[in-house]
């Protein structure tokens, strides 16, 4: 019993060392922090597997790649959401960072606790909106019209006379899990979207459970297509990968989000809604670079603006899609980017 | 002369976890067809010293030639590989295999690319079924043979594979006692065909018997080796344990009170068939002994007043009240010494104090915390008694087999029950042992106390039963005091030859 | 619907007949999730520069082996606790296909490409379905007639006496660990190759799930394959009815669990009215 | 699982040894300024009050889930569901704060932490139920359970309890009369540390020291000799694992008044884990879990540190992880002797 004590006490004993001889090393780091402009870019999750994160980082190392003595860190944060809070606290603590740039619906309010405690840091956050902090600046997608994009499309392709396209109106959308902005703006956007192209289109709507089981996404894709889909937009991540290996299989169509990816499985991915996220990512870290970020505004980014648009240049677009649909996408976009027609992003969830 | 099969030299063996010297620097030279006694008592390091030759323990220092090549098995598949193989005492089958995987594992006749010939292996068997007088049925579970049979089975599986040195770890208590003679018919098989055996045990007349030669143990030492021809088993035993008359048991005067145990018809059935119907009543002051063969239902017995099976129709009285389904006499604080000490009497990574306080722990606590205090006395005072070699707190496991032994029974009887229930209780015990838990009887029996001892040794039987209970074949086939039959006879009830 | 539960159930097949033969052993095998996954891995892998799926099948089960024998070395031979790790085996799969893919593939994400060979199929069943059915037969086999077999049971069911009857524990539960890599290697090329992709973290839970059913199974192999295919039942359920009724996704996805917990409890209450 | 005993200062030594020096080489091989990355990882917990006090949380947190299981262990019964558990454990003192609003403060507190209790209790306890019922494999119907928990919670927060102003998947905040009062600064430790502490030597007592203790421990040692001994053990099928789960669901619900203050999408993920390995590092001992707990909260917190400050990457702190899982229960480091007869 005595025995098998002491190595417990060993280490208490060496831990409470290490707490000693750290806390003399922290008065010397104070001198050495650098002018420089320095960002450290926070991922709410992990970048593998996540495009549009990539998306993100590629930007931000661009932009910070044409300043002299820039210095970029990627953090990521892993999917607890309950982690972030913690996290973000940290790296603001640890007062290393100009700015930190971030994604995610969640982050705003998340980014305003942390500035409570530390005003003088700036936060950059796409994909989230807030407005009054100084210290934050929010870049938010309209989801909604490119959610309504999507759906339009499909509902294009289900009323078709595409080879894979059957005689149901039914189109399908999975997604990873049922998060705000899905169940508010992308799903109420892409059921618009099918109804502007026959009201009569029905959504077949389901959820893999996480952003990974792209085995459970083929499964839930092949059910989908089974009960008559002939289009799905899938919004899965890493999952995506089962919806397109399933209609592969069956010969249907799958439709991207965020990211142009046609070559992935040319013929299979039928059309692409696309976010400018790397574009963004180095303007907006270029402006505050520049000391020209609007802290205490928020932007919202849509199709009219360019940052939210549908990919119909690609080659196997243009080959694979019959001639009328791509017009009435086309003429679709032009009443977007003219401002004849756009839809609200809600930007704060009422109850 | 030949050279010998086996040398030992200077063998020695410390365990770490209780610094005892299990070994301590013991020889042993064993001859090509002997047939070789090592005798002491328990905790003497017989089995540890047998364990090394066996590849289960590995020695601290020492050295040993088996024919005519030295080292030392760092396995019991190296040990087997060299042809030395071990039956322990304890018998060393797996229930959920069958009586032939049970048999060839180990030895495996393969018809190549690993798959078991299984023609072959049935062949063999065979072969060493009518070699040694050993019958069995290959395709039967090993969970549904009967003691008997499982003795056969663990045997024929150390013959199957091809050794040279077959160890026997106290083969009697393991066979029943009237299977002593076949036993020894076996061992001479043995010894006739080439073969060499080692055979542990504290009986000396065992030894005297069926011994080419014996060596004499004691803490840990090997102190002598006689011819067993040339030894007189009296000048044998002081050697070993001091002078034995001293030791055995006597029989006091008897006045019964009233009847505190009462079977009435009890009936065990299965599978249709009856495997026990027995009557009887403990009373008072009375010891009643229950002997037979082993399979005569002595086990089931057991197992119906432990609790584990149900009876199939019949009453059990305790005192005035009827206990229905399975009895509940444990609940009532009968005493009990099952016949599986190890796995069933007794905790083996728990502490001795923990051990001991069992039957009245809560008796040691206050509003459901333990008085450490009053435990440790406790413990003491049970470790003075009973010769316990060890402190309170010391974990079981690290005892030698006599010690669990003791501090079990010390139990059982320091918790003075009206009822005390003892099935074998000479099982693995050396005379001194033996003679330490009959006196406990008879002081508990001459206190009023109630005695129903389960048995299949013989003699002792005969000298301590006030009631003698035959069983032949799961019926009571003789119930009396026990007065007038000798050995013989009783051999010849048991047997179902008296009827 | 059939071919449907019978595609979602053979990787679980294979990881669970890999996981009945160190379960047989007497190792409890929880890493069996992170197997699947080098799996996956490695047949991505490998299939992309050989352009062989067979390759790449191969590699699979040899990746799953190379696991298990880090995983069983250190258990085995370091008397490590199992269970701990085996929650290292596990993270130790995550971490290194990340860590390679990013060396190999320049991204800790989904590996893919359009050019993927397509998998042999026969008829409407990938020939995967075919290797969990000849493994489940041969599983049969090896357990009850061969020399390996009735060393692992005995080993499982008492080590102490297989020992001293010559049995070599370590060695026998080395090779079941080693069977039981290859076997979920394979589950887990089934999972990836029948993608043509590979996603970090794609096993989900599957190593899991059929550690489950090696136990419903009874631990038999037509048990297990029986188990198996009620679970992908169960789940085929669980995907169609997302798109049958308005229940919330969440209560959808416990379905599965809960239809799994209930069967074993009229499986258990059954098992004990027949004792008594 | 017993045999998780017993191992000399040696092997302790060694394994600490290596546990500490294997990840500094995986560092110092993926790093690009190894020193850096290696002195953040080891010191970084140290290095602010708020990276030590989160640290310490973590380590009540963990101390609790590995009291939960090396009870059931000690019992010899396993609890594989200890992530739903805590989960189900801190949705209900979440939903039991938002609705006691007037009864806040001491009292509210004691209710709350009681209810997250009764609910990590009743889950576990109906596995020990089923085990005594019907022999039904608790391993399994644990984990089963768990796994259905975790999904039946995720639905509790996003939908009836969900803030719909929020963009996070969570609850409301609770009243701030509930919160734990803080022990460090701005970090999360708070006043539910002593209380895992004294939760440590409470169930050391009652193991070692109580009746019940002696029951739970010898039927988990040997149920044959439990029954021999006239004990009625068949309860002992379930009371640890009421306690098990009990334990569980107080770290879920300290968790909620003393870290999160409300429920978020899978906040508690990875405790009931840990817990196991804590349990398995300390030798299943209740004190040793203190220590145990303390080095794993250490090796997280030095992980996450250090992938902020330094380059080390996300699969390469699971590296680490696994590294140090796979050495820190070993019990010898000498390999197997070879020494044959001819």
């Amino acid at each position: 019993m005595n025995k098998r004590i002491v190595p417990g006490l060993l280490l208490t004993a060496i831990l409470t060392v290490l707490f000693f001889s750290s806390c003399t090393k922290q008065t010397e780091k104070k001198e050495a922090q650098s002018k420089d402009y320095s960002v450290a870019l926070f991922i709410p999750g992990v970048v593998a597997g996540s495009p549009t994160y990539e998306m993100m980082v590629r930007g931000a190392k661009k932009a910070i790649s044409e300043i002299p003595n820039g210095k970029i860190k990627v953090i990521e944060g892993g999917y607890n959401q309950g982690e972030w809070l913690e996290k973000l606290t940290v790296i603001a603590a640890s007062r290393e960072y100009d700015l930190i740039v971030s994604t995610n619906p969640a982050m705003p309010a998340i980014s305003a606790e942390v500035s409570k405690q530390f005003p003088q840091q700036k936060f950059f956050l796409l994909d989230g909106f807030l407005e009054g902090n100084n210290s934050i600046y929010t870049f938010r997608y309209n989801q909604k019209e490119q959610g309504f994009l999507g759906g339009y499309f499909a509902g294009l392709v289900t009323t078709s006379t595409m080879e894979g396209a059957n005689k149901d109106l039914k189109i399908g959308l999975i997604a990873g899990q049922e998060y705000p902005d899905m169940m508010q703006a992308i799903l109420p956007g892409f059921k618009a979207g099918a109804a502007a192209a026959n009201t009569n289109i029905s959504v077949d709507f389901r959820v893999v459970g996480n952003w990974y089981d792209a085995e459970k996404a083929r499964s839930l894709a092949a059910s989908i297509y089974d009960s008559g889909a002939d289009i799905i937009l899938t919004i899965a991540g890493g999952a995506n990968q089962g919806v397109i290996t399933a209609g592969r299989n069956l010969g249907k169509y799958v439709l991207m989000y965020d990211v142009s990816s046609y070559d992935d499985a040319p013929g299979i991915i039928a059309g692409s809604t696309i976010i400018r996220q790397e574009k963004a990512a180095y303007e907006k870290i270029k402006e505050a670079i520049a000391g020209k970020m609007k802290f205490g505004s928020a932007d919202i980014a849509d199709v009219k603006g360019g940052w939210v648009s549908f990919d119909n240049k690609h080659p196997l677009y243009q080959k694979n899609i019959p001639q009328d649909v791509k017009d009435k996408l086309q003429e679709m976009l032009n009443r977007f980017e003219s401002g004849t027609l756009s839809l609200k992003m809600p930007v704060y969830l009422g109850k | 002369m030949d050279t010998p099969l086996l040398e030992m030299h200077g063998i020695a063996k410390t365990f770490h976890k209780n610094s005892v010297k299990a070994v301590d620097g013991a020889n042993l030279i064993v001859g090509q067809s002997e047939i070789h006694i090592i005798i002491g008592e328990n905790g003497a390091g017989k089995s540890t010293l047998m364990h090394i030759l066996s590849g289960e323990v590995f020695p601290d220092s020492g050295k040993i030639i088996f024919n005519n090549r030295e080292g030392i098995p760092g396995t019991p598949s190296e040990a087997l590989g060299e042809g030395i193989g071990m039956l322990h005492q304890h018998i060393k089958l797996i229930p959920e295999l069958t009586v032939l995987e049970n048999i060839i594992l180990g030895a495996e006749p393969s018809g190549g690319y690993g798959i078991i010939n299984r023609k072959e292996a049935i062949k063999k068997l065979n072969r060493l079924s009518v070699k040694y007088d050993l019958s069995a049925e290959p395709d039967k579970l090993v969970s549904t043979l009967n003691s008997d049979e499982k003795q056969k089975t663990a045997l024929l599986s150390i013959l199957f594979q091809d050794i040279k040195l077959l160890i026997l770890d106290e083969p009697t208590t393991f066979f029943s006692e009237l299977k002593t003679d076949s036993v020894y018919k076996l061992i001479r098989k043995l010894k006739s065909i080439g073969k060499s055996v080692v055979i542990i045990t504290h009986k000396l007349k065992e030894a005297a018997a069926i011994g080419d030669f014996i060596t004499v143990m004691r803490g840990g030492k090997t102190i002598l080796t006689l011819k067993a021809s040339e030894t007189d088993p009296h000048r044998l035993s002081n050697i070993i344990f001091g002078d034995e008359k001293n030791l055995s048991p006597v029989r006091s005067g008897s006045i019964f009170g009233n009847p505190l145990l009462e079977l009435k018809n009890l009936l065990f059935i299965k599978n249709g068939k009856e495997i026990l119907d027995i009557s009887l009543t403990v009373r008072e002051g009375e010891i009643v002994v229950v002997t037979g063969i082993r399979e005569s239902g002595l086990e089931t017995l057991e197992k119906l007043l432990s609790g584990e099976y149900k009876a199939s129709a019949g009453i059990i009285m305790y005192k005035t009240a009827e206990l229905s389904g399975r009895t509940e006499l444990r609940k009532r604080k009968a005493g009990y010494i099952p016949s599986d000490r190890i796995k069933t009497g007794t905790s083996t990574e728990s502490s001795i104090a923990e051990n001991m306080i069992l039957l009245n722990y809560k008796s040691f606590s206050k509003s459901g915390i333990f008085r450490a205090g009053s435990i440790k006395k406790f413990a003491y005072t049970l470790i003075k008694k009973y010769g316990i070699t060890g402190v309170p707190g010391q974990i079981m496991s690290t005892l030698s087999g006599g010690n669990i032994q003791r501090v079990m029974i010390s139990r059982e009887i320091e918790a003075n029950p009206e009822l005390l229930i003892v099935a074998e209780p000479s099982r693995g015990l050396d005379i001194k042992s033996k003679s330490l838990i009959y006196n406990k009887i008879f002081n508990l029996k001459n206190k009023g106390s109630g005695i129903l001892i389960i048995s299949s040794d013989i003699e002792e039987s005969l000298r301590i039963a006030d009631r003698l209970i035959i069983l032949y074949d799961g019926k009571v086939a003789y119930s009396g005091d026990g007065k007038g039959i000798d050995r013989s006879a009783l051999g010849k009830i048991m047997l179902g030859y008296d009827r | 619907m059939g071919n449907a539960i019978l595609d979602m159930t053979t990787p679980i097949i294979l990881a669970a007949l890999g996981g009945l033969f160190t379960e047989l052993g007497g190792v409890l095998n929880i890493a069996l999730e992170g197997l699947m996954l080098v799996g996956a891995f490695a047949a991505i892998l490998i299939t992309e520069f050989t352009g062989s799926t067979l390759l790449g099948t191969m590699g699979a089960a040899l990746a799953g082996i190379s696991l298990a024998y880090i995983f069983g070395f250190i258990t085995l031979r370091f008397r490590a606790n199992i269970f701990i790790t085996g929650l290292g085996a596990n993270l130790f799969a995550l971490g290194i296909t990340n860590y390679l893919s990013s060396i190999i593939f320049g991204t800790k994400g989904v590996i893919h490409s359009p050019e993927f060979p397509s998998l042999l199929r026969i008829g409407n069943y990938n020939l995967f379905l075919f290797a969990a059915i000849l493994s489940t037969i041969i599983t049969v086999f090896i357990i009850n007639k061969t020399v390996f077999g009735l060393r692992l049971r005995a080993t499982g069911y008492n080590a102490s006496v297989s020992l001293v009857r010559g049995v070599d524990s370590y060695s026998i539960q080395m090779k079941s660990l080693l069977i039981s890599g290859a076997l979920s290697g394979l589950g887990g090329a089934a999972l990836s190759l029948r993608l043509g992709a590979y996603v970090p973290n794609m096993t989900a839970g599957r190593g899991w799930i059929a550690l489950v059913a090696i136990y419903l199974g009874r631990k038999h192999p037509i048990g297990i394959f029986i188990t198996c295919l009620i679970l992908a039942g169960a789940e085929y359920f669980s995907n169609a009815a997302q798109g049958m009724f308005t229940i919330p996704s969440d209560i959808l996805l416990a379905f599965p669990y809960l239809i799994t917990l209930t069967g074993m409890i009229i499986f258990s209450f059954i098992n004990r009215t027949l004792e008594k | 699982m017993n045999s998780v005993s017993g191992s000399s200062i040696k092997t302790v030594a060694v394994t600490l040894v290596a546990a500490v020096s294997i990840p500094v080489i995986l560092l110092a091989l993926s790093s690009e300024d190894p020193l850096q990355s290696i002195t953040f990882f080891f010191t970084g917990p140290f290095q602010s009050t708020y990276n030590l006090g989160n640290m310490l949380d973590n380590t009540a947190m963990l101390i609790l889930t590995g009291l939960g299981m090396s009870i059931a262990f000690r019992a010899g019964t396993f609890n594989l569901g200890g992530e739903g558990q805590v989960y189900a454990g801190a949705i209900t003192a979440v939903i039991i704060s938002l609705n006691i609003g007037n009864t806040a403060g001491f009292t509210g507190i004691v209710i709350v932490l009681t209810a997250g209790l009764l609910t990590g209790a009743l889950i576990a306890g109906i596995s020990g139920f089923l085990k005594k019922q019907w022999n039904t494999d608790e391993l399994i119907s644990t984990f089963l359970l768990s796994g259905a928990i975790i999904h039946l919670t995720d639905f509790l927060i996003a939908n009836p309890f969900r803030d719909r102003s929020s963009f996070l998947i969570s609850t409301e905040k609770i009243p701030e009369k509930l919160f734990l009062y803080k022990l460090m600064g701005s970090s999360h430790l708070n006043i539910s540390f002593f209380l895992s502490i004294a939760a440590v030597f409470l169930a050391y007592i009652f193991l070692f020291k109580s009746t019940t203790g002696y029951e739970i421990r010898l039927t988990g040692l040997n149920r044959k000799f439990v029954e021999y001994g006239g004990i009625p053990y068949k309860r002992h099928l379930v009371i640890p694992m009421l306690i098990s789960g009990g334990m569980y669901g107080l770290a879920g619900s300290f968790s909620v008044l003393g870290n999160f203050h409300m429920g978020i999408k899978g906040f508690t993920a990875g405790l009931g884990w840990n817990g196991i390995a804590v349990t398995l590092i300390a030798g299943n001992n209740p004190i040793f879990i203190i220590p145990g707990a303390l080095i794993f909260a250490y090796l997280e917190a030095g992980t996450e540190v250090a992938m902020i400050h330094s380059d080390l990457s996300f699969e390469f702190s699971n590296l680490i992880k696994a590294v140090i899982f796979f050495l820190i229960t070993a019990k010898r480091f000498k390999l197997r002797r070879k020494v044959t007869l001819g």
